[in-house]
């Protein structure tokens, strides 16, 4: 098993494993005729961090981007199966996708900030959303809570893409807050960032988990091991017609994936024997 | 908090009535996209309208008529319309591909005369027709002494031109991957191999399209044609680059000049013809670029 | 850019010299330039003669006179139209390229003052009037009928006429005005009849001046004024312009062959028919013809061209 | 195999110097460099054809007639040289074309950036082309023959002349459509795609991205092609020579006949004021006016353009 | 220490440590006025595997592409310091990068076959070099070699992009053996494919290693751990003027420095602390 270090005992959290934020059953997702992903099984836990972890291509992205209704927007992408979010149907007739992603905010691989001020980079989301007054306030909370307030308070009106990389990921971190989600999720958020702004990012995530559920994508199983309370592990599978499929593997708590995997293949994956 | 007070139970994900403002945007935006269509439209049916009587054959077989406006044709001016691209696309194409490959794979971007090019052609693509006029005037026809002829009318077509054919190559060049080059490059191809075994054939589509394109505009050019006098009444057909000529567009603008019905029909069926070789071109354009689009 | 040069091509498709006589297959290219007025005769013309001589090539351009000129007497053509003599200046341009020429009458017309249809006060017109309307003094100031005479109604004045680069501005601003170029500036100018014939039938008030044969080709559309220099109304008419009553808007009309050219067979044959032919053709092309005398005269100074050699 | 290999790769036996002189890429290179200098050529040519006799003509008519009076009419007698009457008439021309095709023309390309499907795209945009591809001569004749005969029906009290600037604007609007649409929605399109995704995992809707988003992202590069359609607008020449006349009278009223500066170049052109004439020579300075002010918009739109390539890449 | 499998004593192999093809002294490079890597000291062992690892941007790319010159191509870039190949300095005056090239072939992250026939895409290089006849001997020889040739014997003169990721990257390594070259340089060429494409390229790698001298550049600490002879490890480091350059951290025999690396930021990177 690899030396890694694993999150758990150390941080003491108040689990709660079975309050679930998410119930996904049967999820296959479609890109036209392609099954990209069949049969997903999971559960998000409360204010828990849920990393999703497998080779390139396996479909964590096209999971976890399932959970906001991001998929929507590709044309052709589609999803069978059922996705509940605290007891409601997420792809449910009557649900506004518009709402679904006001709820549930979204993290990307690379730092997007809007080519605006950083004051205003925060401020757009709660103003598409038509909250109005005490934007300062907003903003300043927001950043507050990303750990970023301190670095740019003195230059909130600056262009946000004069930001170093890293500032610029918790500033996407940040304008997720303003909008007052309930679930983060984030696509490799620190796949573009050097080690030092990667640790700010981790640290960042265990503070915000107090708050917020997270669904972290990563390609790294060390930050999985480090950050996550519950591991899924994905993996790409042929099935007999040639077709590759993403395919959940196992789903268990960090510590048991990294130290006790009940798969072959989830342990030869954490142990480098591929991927 | 603002996320305690959140029920969780009790969440509401249905939609808080956009909607409407939503479909009312992309309702204003695709009629946009429509006036203009509409409006072409209408003007290609107002043209065939006008022009029914006189879309015969003997429109292409008779050559203009001062005396005889409802058998007149308009032969010369499609034949002199003919010469001149044919000898644009012997001028411009080769040169404009040129010099698109010049700017794209050798030109240093950090020297200042290779910024100077860039920046002149982009300059040029937004000079008047009507100055690329004087310009034909002033130094080919004159200064040069072509005279007034299919030569002096081709070389001034073709530098109007020239911009937008190394524009829009250079944009098919750039449409070849890196790593094309670099694949080429990495087998030690030196950079005219590259260019020529790889790039160039990957990109000809894109070019090919392109230059359609930039001839098409050619096609329908008038206003240089009227500095330089192309005469208006040419009953012959050029016999060669010397020659006097007329072109369609011109013939056109001389027909709407004349007092009698019969030519402002005759104008309008003109313009059915100039039109129908535009749109074979575009056609021709649109089919090379759906079937050979971006294959990496 | 003023130094024009003849064009290579222009001469050099003489063939060695060669008479003229009728059934000899001529070829070569005859250039011609000019007045917009006396292009459709001489197009009328050419294409008649291509009947004849289907070898020869007889572009017919329409730069208007002045334009014409210029090009002429740069070499660049063989023959140019005109709806006016030729001017000095001109003449000097063409003296210092060496280029020698004769003027040739070839037809006459009557510049035909219109109006609306709808335009019931104004039937004939003095020179007096015409020149208050369209002197260079009137620009802004003469706005309305009224303005020119009392008993006109305030109808709006909208005038149309040929562009500055016309023979036909050049006389009747010459003929009205008393200075040639002399004009208001503020009316309609086209090179375009037809733009002249839709401006004053679209407007009550409009007025406008052109050929005879436009107006006979729109005399549905539009009235023609009478005009009265001193001597009572007269109306432009084929009689009136070939008798002389009509004054002082009845002109000359003029082709100007260029003497090396006139040494080329196919210009001499071309020459020869144009001028034989030349009442046929004028009709043809529903120009005034000339009267009797004037024809003589025509074919003495085409002779006098061709011995010239 | 291994032995040839072997040959071959111990060591320096084989140096890594030219193993051929290779004279061909070096005449490639300056062919090619030749090719990309005809367009210098080219604005050479124009300078030349257009200095000489500009700098002439200012000889004989002062730069404050010039620019300092508002009667325009150098073919007339006596003559007048006061160009604001054709700078006001193009400028307005080009103001209601800007009116028309901006509007028009950015709606269409944020519908074919955001909205439509590639599908639509597919259909929609080589129409656009058509459109563009139009010679200016059939605008033009559209212009005189319908359009301002059903403008002056339906629109009586416009009084608008046979010719006149509105119909001529309109017309040039329609022109310059594709231009607008074409270049705004390349910008549009290099926006990248994580600052809509970015957009709307904020709960921003479809059109609060589009206008809020990518609009702004891409604004460089609209404003870069909206100067690009002036500047056609401004040197266009056969709509306004047909539709929009040659009066030169200095007026703003849009139902009237207006002569612009291209208009007058194609009139005095292709007619008479003899070579060396100072008429003729006017030809000459309208079209240095004509050319700098393009060249100077062109410059200003290739700048932004350069701008707004640097933000993302 | 991470659990992971070593190459070495199990693959017995004439390692012939002391026999160098390139020796790089001092090496610098600049992209414009940015020191982009610096002052590196490597040896590349004659048909040996070299990998070339570490973080994102600590410049492994970069010192790759000065062994065959490929940055010559980039405006600007430009490099300080010696690299003698066979003793031959590869920067020297009469050296034409066009020979350095065909001498040194190089296969990228993303399979870049032309848009041609499988056939045409290996006789590309032979033909550019000016080798004559024989064409199809030589075709099938690195297509043998690259272990492709079974696969495509059928189907030669089909459109190479017809063939699976893993088929392109073959193709590719094939392409580049077409032209008989010393050393092949090979840029993350598995980071884009599936887990069994992989095996077949590492398996392939192995192969050609007995003819061959490769360097290998790879984001995956356990690739270079199954394949390689050396290991370079590079990081970024921030200098007292706040830039960042990439350094040569450790080199060494590939078992040393996954078993015992003697620098603590070595350490650190393999065992997932950082990256
Ligand atoms: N927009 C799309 N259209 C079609 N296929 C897609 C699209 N996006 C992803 N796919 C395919 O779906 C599969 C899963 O992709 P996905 O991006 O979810 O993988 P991933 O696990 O996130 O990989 P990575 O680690 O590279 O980000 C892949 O085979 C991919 O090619
Ligand atoms: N063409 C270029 N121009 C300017 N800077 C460059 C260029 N290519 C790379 N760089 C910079 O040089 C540094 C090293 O880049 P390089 O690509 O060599 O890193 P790498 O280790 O290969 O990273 P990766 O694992 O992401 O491929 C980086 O900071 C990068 O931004
Ligand atoms: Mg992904
Ligand atoms: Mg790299
Ligand atoms: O064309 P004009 O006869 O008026 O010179």
């Amino acid at each position: 098993m690899p030396n890694v270090t694993v999150r758990g005992p150390e941080v003491p959290r108040n689990i709660e494993a079975l309050d679930p934020v998410f119930t996904v059953s049967g999820l296959s997702v479609f890109y036209g005729d392609y099954e990209a992903v069949r049969g997903v099984d999971m559960t998000i836990g409360n204010r828990e961090i849920t990393a999703m972890i497998g080779p390139s291509g396996c479909g964590k992205s096209t999971v976890l981007r399932c959970f906001n209704r991001m998929n929507d927007l590709i044309p052709g992408a589609r999803a069978a199966g059922k996705i509940l979010y605290h007891d409601e149907d997420l792809y449910g007739e009557h649900v506004d996708p518009i709402e679904v992603r006001r709820r549930i905010g979204m993290v990307f691989q690379k730092p997007n900030p809007f080519p605006k001020s950083i004051y205003d980079n925060i401020a757009y989301g709660p103003r598409v959303n038509g909250v109005k007054g005490r934007m300062d306030d907003i903003v300043e909370e927001a950043l507050t809570k990303a750990a970023l307030w301190d670095e740019v308070k003195d230059k909130i009106k600056q262009n946000a893409l004069s930001l170093s990389g890293g500032q610029q990921q918790r500033l996407c971190i940040a304008r997720a807050i303003a909008v007052k989600p309930d679930v983060i999720l984030m696509d490799e958020p620190c796949s573009a960032l050097d080690p030092i702004a990667t640790t700010k990012i981790e640290d960042l995530m265990q503070e915000l988990s107090r708050d917020y559920t997270i669904v972290i994508v990563t390609h790294n199983m060390q930050q999985a091991a480090r950050v996550s309370d519950r591991t899924a592990f994905f993996t790409a599978e042929v099935d007999h017609a040639g077709v590759r499929h993403g395919r959940l593997v196992e789903f268990d708590e960090t510590s048991r994936i990294f130290t006790n995997p009940s798969d072959k293949r989830t342990e030869d994956y954490i142990t480098g024997r591929f991927g | 908090m603002a996320i305690l007070s959140t029920p969780r139970s009790a969440v509401q994900l249905a939609s808080r009535g956009r909607p409407l403002k939503e479909h009312l945007f992309r309702i204003a935006l695709l009629a946009s996209l429509a006036i203009a269509i509409v409006f072409l439209a209408m003007l290609i049916i107002y043209v065939v309208e006008e022009g029914w009587p006189r879309l015969d054959a003997t429109l292409w077989e008779n050559q203009p008529s001062i005396r005889r406006p409802e058998t007149a044709g308009i032969q010369s001016g499609i034949f002199g319309t003919l010469w001149i691209i044919g000898l644009t696309a012997l001028m411009a194409l080769p040169t404009g591909i040129l010099a698109a490959i010049y700017l794209e794979e050798y030109a240093d971007k950090s020297k200042w005369y290779n910024r100077l090019i860039e920046l002149n052609i982009s300059n040029l693509a937004a000079v008047p027709s009507i100055v690329y006029g004087i310009l034909g005037l002033g130094m080919i026809a004159r200064w040069m002494q072509f005279g007034f002829t299919i030569m002096t009318g081709a070389i001034t077509i073709s530098l109007l031109v020239l911009p937008i054919v190394i524009i829009s190559a250079r944009e098919a060049i750039r449409a070849v991957p890196a790593s094309i080059r670099e694949g080429s490059l990495a087998l030690g191809a030196t950079q005219w191999q590259t260019i020529y075994r790889q790039v160039l054939p990957a990109s000809i589509p894109g070019i090919a399209t392109g230059s359609i394109l930039a001839l098409s505009r050619a096609i329908g050019e008038a206003a240089p044609f009227l500095m330089l006098g192309a005469a208006t009444l040419v009953r012959f057909n050029p016999e060669g680059v010397w020659s006097s000529f007329s072109v369609l567009p011109l013939q056109i603008y001389s027909f709407i000049t004349r007092p009698q019905e019969e030519f402002a029909i005759l104008a309008a069926a003109a313009i059915v013809v100039l039109l129908a070789i535009l749109l074979l071109m575009n056609s021709v354009a649109i089919w090379l670029r759906n079937r050979y689009q971006k294959r990496w | 850019g003023g130094d024009a040069k003849p064009s290579g091509d222009s001469t050099s498709s003489a063939a060695p010299a060669q008479s003229s006589e009728a059934g000899t297959a001529l070829s070569g290219e005859i250039k011609v330039d000019g007045s917009s007025t006396v292009a459709p005769l001489t197009q009328a013309a050419s294409e008649l003669f291509g009947e004849e001589q289907p070898q020869v090539k007889v572009p017919v351009g329409t730069s208007g006179t002045g334009g014409g000129f210029e090009r002429f007497c740069a070499g660049e053509t063989d023959i140019s139209n005109a709806s006016r003599p030729i001017k000095d200046e001109e003449k000097a341009a063409c003296e210092a390229k060496g280029i020698k020429f004769t003027e040739l009458t070839v037809a006459t017309d009557a510049l035909t003052v219109v109006v609306p249809k709808e335009n019931d006060w104004a039937t004939c017109l003095t020179t007096d009037q015409l020149k208050k309307m369209w002197e260079p003094a009137a620009e802004g100031k003469v706005k309305t009928w009224k303005d020119v005479d009392p008993k006109f109604p305030a109808e709006e004045l909208k005038l149309y006429g040929p562009g500055t680069d016309s023979g036909t501005f050049d006389y009747f601003t010459d003929e009205i005005n008393g200075e040639e170029g002399a004009s208001r500036k503020d009316y309609s100018p086209s090179e375009n009849d037809n733009d002249i014939v839709t401006g004053v039938s679209g407007a009550k008030g409009g007025l406008g001046y052109f050929g005879f044969t436009y107006f006979e080709e729109n005399a549905d559309k539009l009235k023609a004024v009478e005009i009265d220099s001193g001597s009572g109304c007269v109306a432009p008419s084929v009689e009136t312009a070939q008798g002389g009553t009509y004054t002082p808007l009845a002109r000359p009309l003029f082709i100007y062959p260029s003497a090396a050219a006139a040494k080329r067979p196919e210009v001499v044959a071309f020459l020869d028919y144009y001028v034989g032919n030349i009442n046929a053709i004028a009709k043809d092309a529903k120009f005034i013809p000339l009267n009797a005398e004037q024809e003589a005269k025509l074919k003495a100074d085409v002779t006098a061209l061709k011995s010239q050699g | 195999m291994a032995a040839q290999h072997l040959k071959t790769a111990s060591g320096a036996s084989r140096s890594l110097a030219r193993s051929r002189p290779r004279y061909g890429e070096a005449a490639v290179k300056v062919v090619l460099l030749l090719a990309a200098l005809v367009s210098i050529a080219t604005t050479v040519g124009i300078v030349a054809a257009l200095l000489e006799p500009t700098i002439e003509f200012f000889g004989e008519v002062s730069l404050g007639e010039f620019f300092g009076s508002t009667t325009w009419g150098p073919l007339f007698n006596p003559p007048a040289f006061g160009v604001w009457p054709i700078i006001v008439a193009t400028v307005e021309i080009t103001l209601i074309a800007i009116v028309v095709a901006v509007p028009l023309g950015l709606a269409a390309a944020i519908y074919l950036s955001e909205y439509a499907t590639p599908r639509v795209r597919k259909i929609f945009k080589p129409v656009l082309e058509v459109l563009a591809g139009v010679p200016t001569v059939v605008f033009g004749f559209f212009a005189l023959t319908f359009v301002t005969p059903v403008l002056q029906d339906v629109l009586p009290f416009l009084d608008l002349e046979a010719k006149n600037a509105l119909s001529a604007g309109l017309l040039v609007g329609v022109m310059i459509i594709p231009i607008v649409a074409s270049l705004s929605e390349d910008s549009m399109a290099a926006v990248p795609n994580g600052l809509r995704e970015g957009s709307y995992a904020l709960g921003a809707s479809k059109m609060l991205t589009s206008v809020r988003v990518v609009v702004p992202a891409a604004f460089s590069g609209i404003v870069a092609a909206i100067i690009l359609a002036v500047s056609r607008a401004a040197g266009e020449t056969m709509i306004v020579a047909i539709a929009g006349g040659f009066k030169s009278v200095f007026t703003i009223y849009p139902g009237n006949e207006m002569a612009t500066m291209a208009a007058f170049i194609a009139q005095a052109g292709s007619g008479d004021a003899s070579v060396g004439s100072t008429a003729y020579k006017t030809i000459f300075a309208v079209g240095s006016l004509l050319f700098i002010m393009t060249f100077a918009m062109n410059y200003v739109s290739a700048r932004m353009v350069q701008k707004y390539r640097e933000v993302y890449d």
